[in-house]
């Protein structure tokens, strides 16, 4: 299996993930946002199939860059300009490197320029930022992100919608957090960390 | 969920093409996207472009036409449009002059229009924007994402868009929306939650007799939660939390904005705008240079109102509320 | 009932008080009287005079204004004004040129209005009237009283005020009154009833997922009751029921309201809207000359909408349509 | 007891059964109607009251009239001018005479006058029209009463606002009908025929 190949199952595995649990993420966003996260990633990841069923990547920067793309044009809402910059980035910082870590680790600049949350706000900042630390000390596990996505439920949200709520917001687990956590519980299981 | 509707995901896409078909002297719908503008550019015009999540109808589009705003950019209802739209729209503005967006405060929309103002910088065209933030429900603090943009933004429509077609530029457009933005305050209250056609089913719930003040437009959570009262005391409530934002003095001027969140009838909206004028005229002695009361930032099939006061800066202003429009929904 | 009030039997008293406040500008409240009235009159025009029970916002009085109605005269919600209340309305509009009332065909309405009639012309004043009947729902036969005058009053408050404004005598009104009351055909639907204040409970039952067709707007049962359909349904159920009385042939002209009931979104207003686009232009190749959509003739807080088609039998009547007027509510 | 204090005792007791029965009028109107047949004869009573409390009454014709007017002016809806007329049509007779069932004929005129209601077509006439002919005769009695208020039931209306339910509308009693048997009940009880 060539690079892209992996890095192309990671996305069509992640898609799958999104559409199976569209309901569940529509639920997490309706405890502390607007109950429509599910759906806003549903509409991105199935855009991004179709594009990238199309297309024949032998460049890293072009699958990011359409994936990038087509969250930014589909998903709408707080989430698509966030994860669809983290794509961008990666494409840009795929011209240098094909380290997945590195290239994670773009990906989560991409979302901190755009949305400018810090760690602790609640936000898929919470699970992005542990993830490439370990990614970078080549330890990531599932029990990692499993943590990570935990973290957020005792957070108090001071980003995005669900900070309109103060405290009511603490107990409830992020639906940005939890998208995030499929992405990569499929990274680790599409093999693109294995070599 | 009872609605008359298709299918739920057709839903934006119907509705715009209902709208141009409906109101096609006055706007049409740039191909293949969610973008209304209106059909003729003005001269040279700095061009005027607003928009949001679908669901607040009139709004966004219904404010689209001479004197007001140049195009509208629909998103999925309570969903931000996104980047590539939101450049159609600023497209479609484009008269030379540069073109202006008015944002609500909310993290998505804040974030699509950002990336499309980088996009459309990257055609050349200029593009600048005001946030509008004016809903008092929310502390306005660096631990929130601030001020929701409500139904004040309905008075930076109008305010620009008459300036606009005045001739301001950029700059002064600019200028002028941060002074209103800086005196312009909502507070709002749901009898009933409103169900997204997407979802399926109602976005949080209440009691019989509960009510909720300091709802957002998209059914975001709000300060308290009571039983409901006379309209006399939902209107003191409200009174007195605008009073304690703004500080007023008796005969300063104020615009105001009583505003239908989709589902209340035009009686209840009335018979509550009839005890604002003992409260405001009456007791606190404000002048009230320009009312409206009517439907104008909904959210769905919403039960409930929110009160907009805008502090008078400058007699213009007055001028501009009254400026003639040919738009839907104004 | 949840509603935005303070005592039930306040209900008119305030509503119009909070209209006469918030749109001063425009209309004045006749003290003591449940008259609205616009606050010049025009040189020597035929006076113009609507009204019926209240709950209809924005009908009546948001419809008068320049261009339109002279006074418009409030009723209790859901009943008719009585004949002292409508006589302070025609002497509100007189301007010795004759006063015409536009009255909905319901038995109440047309008692009480033949009754003020007879009442001013003890005063010296020349008065006629239309009793309009479109809803195409009821049976006309002479074994009811006759079809009931829904939505379509809309069109014929426009049109009169329109040829009143430019000059017509009571006589060229009462004709035209006629041609468009022969001409003006509408249909209704509700998805669910409307709470009259004073009654506290819903008009009527609807399951969570029937409709019912031929609804009037206070809630008097309609020709069947089925289930919900989508959208495109509902408009095929409109158009062939109209065809079946219009009888129409492609490139016939008509005029088109869709109006909101009262609790009705925009939103679903305007997927119809496109439904309808569909079968009446594409389908039918009907030339639709002009179009509105909205919430005109409401039944408080009913959701559910009508649809309305005016045979356009000559080109003043378009002209009438879009003459520009300064009221509330168009 | 002069022949006015018994007409305005009359008056008086019918404003009391309609305050009491306000609510089982709206209910027969919600059957058939729109629910408001109760609130509007109330608001109307209260009136009716309100005046000739403050009046003092020699003649029949002013009482007549006060009460026609405070119908007229209060009760809107169909009833408002039918009720109306039937009292100013009774001031006009009372011109003339004060024979209870010339009077009360005068006052069916007025009626049929103003609504053009046959006998049958389910209306308030449905009683008036079978009370005055026995009223003519001189044996009204309160079974010709409910006989002819019962009768209203197993017919089909055809006028007012019931008349748009077609054949719904078999099997409810009249509002109008109600409200008029309330008003000949009180009148056998004031003792106005007696003499
Ligand atoms: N400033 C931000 N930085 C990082 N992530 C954010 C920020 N604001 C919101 N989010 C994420 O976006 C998610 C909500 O996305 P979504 O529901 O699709 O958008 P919206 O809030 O516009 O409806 C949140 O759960 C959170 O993880
Ligand atoms: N044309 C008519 N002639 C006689 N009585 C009538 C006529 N139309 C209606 N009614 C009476 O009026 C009653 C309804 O009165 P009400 O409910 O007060 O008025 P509305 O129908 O306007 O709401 C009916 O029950 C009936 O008895
Ligand atoms: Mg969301
Ligand atoms: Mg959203
Ligand atoms: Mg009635
Ligand atoms: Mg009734």
């Amino acid at each position: 299996m060539s690079t892209t190949e992996k890095w192309i199952s990671w996305i069509s595995q992640f898609t799958d993930q999104i559409i199976e649990h569209k309901a569940d993420l529509n639920q997490l966003d309706s405890a502390i946002g607007d109950g429509d996260h599910g759906s806003n990633m549903d509409r991105g990841v199935k855009a991004v199939k179709e594009k990238i069923d199309q297309g024949d990547y032998e460049e890293l920067t072009d699958l990011f860059k359409d994936i990038g793309m087509s969250l930014v044009s589909k998903v709408g809402g707080a989430s698509g300009p966030l994860y669809g910059s983290a794509f961008i980035s990666m494409a840009k910082a795929s011209k240098e490197t094909d380290d997945p870590s590195l290239l994670l680790e773009a990906g989560l600049d991409g979302i901190t320029k755009r949305g400018k949350a810090d760690p602790g706000e609640k936000t898929m900042v919470d699970v992005w930022h542990p993830v490439v630390d370990s990614l970078k000390k080549g330890t990531l596990a599932q029990s990692d992100i499993d943590e990570a996505l935990e973290s957020t439920k005792d957070m108090k949200a001071t980003k995005g919608r669900a900070s309109y709520l103060g405290d009511r917001s603490i107990g409830h687990i992020d639906p940005g957090a939890q998208s995030s956590a499929y992405l990569f519980s499929t990274l680790l299981e599409a093999g693109v960390l294995d070599d | 969920m009872k609605k008359i509707i298709n299918q739920p995901d057709h839903v934006v896409d119907e509705m715009l093409d209902g709208l141009a078909f409906a109101y096609d002297s006055i706007v049409k719908r740039i191909p293949d996207t969610t973008v209304i503008a209106r059909h003729l550019k003005a001269d040279k015009r700095v061009g005027l472009v607003s928009g949001g999540g679908s669901g607040h109808e009139p709004s966004h589009a219904g404010f689209v036409g001479k004197g007001m705003l140049s195009a509208a950019v629909a998103g999925q209802v309570f969903t931000s449009p996104t980047p590539d739209q939101i450049l159609e729209g600023i497209k479609a503005a484009d008269e030379g002059q540069g073109v202006f967006l008015i944002v609500k405060n909310y993290t998505g929309d804040v974030m699509n229009f950002d990336m499309a103002k980088e996009l459309a910088e990257l055609e050349d065209i200029d593009v600048d924007f005001i946030v509008v933030d004016d809903d008092i429900a929310v502390e306005d603090s660096t631990f929130t994402a601030g001020r929701r943009g409500v139904a004040g933004t309905v008075f930076m429509h109008k305010i620009l868009g008459a300036a606009a077609d005045s001739g301001a530029t950029l700059e002064e457009i600019k200028a002028l929306s941060e002074r209103v933005n800086a005196n312009v305050y909502s507070i709002g209250l749901a009898l009933s939650p409103a169900t997204n056609p997407e979802v399926g089913k109602p976005g949080f719930e209440l009691d019989g007799d509960e009510i909720e003040f300091g709802i957002g437009i998209h059914g975001e959570p709000g300060y308290s939660r009571e039983t409901l009262k006379p309209s006399k005391e939902l209107a003191q409530e409200f009174v007195s939390k605008l009073k304690k934002e703004i500080d007023w003095n008796p005969e300063d001027r104020f615009a105001l904005l009583v505003n239908g969140m989709g589902a209340t009838p035009l009686m209840e909206q009335f018979v509550f705008t009839n005890d604002l004028k003992a409260l405001l005229e009456g007791e606190e002695q404000l002048n009230l240079a320009f009312k409206k009361v009517g439907d104008y930032m909904t959210a769905i099939d919403m039960a409930g109102l929110s009160l907009t006061l805008l502090k008078i800066e400058e007699d213009s202003w007055i001028d501009y509320l009254n400026y003639p429009v040919d738009v839907i929904g104004w």
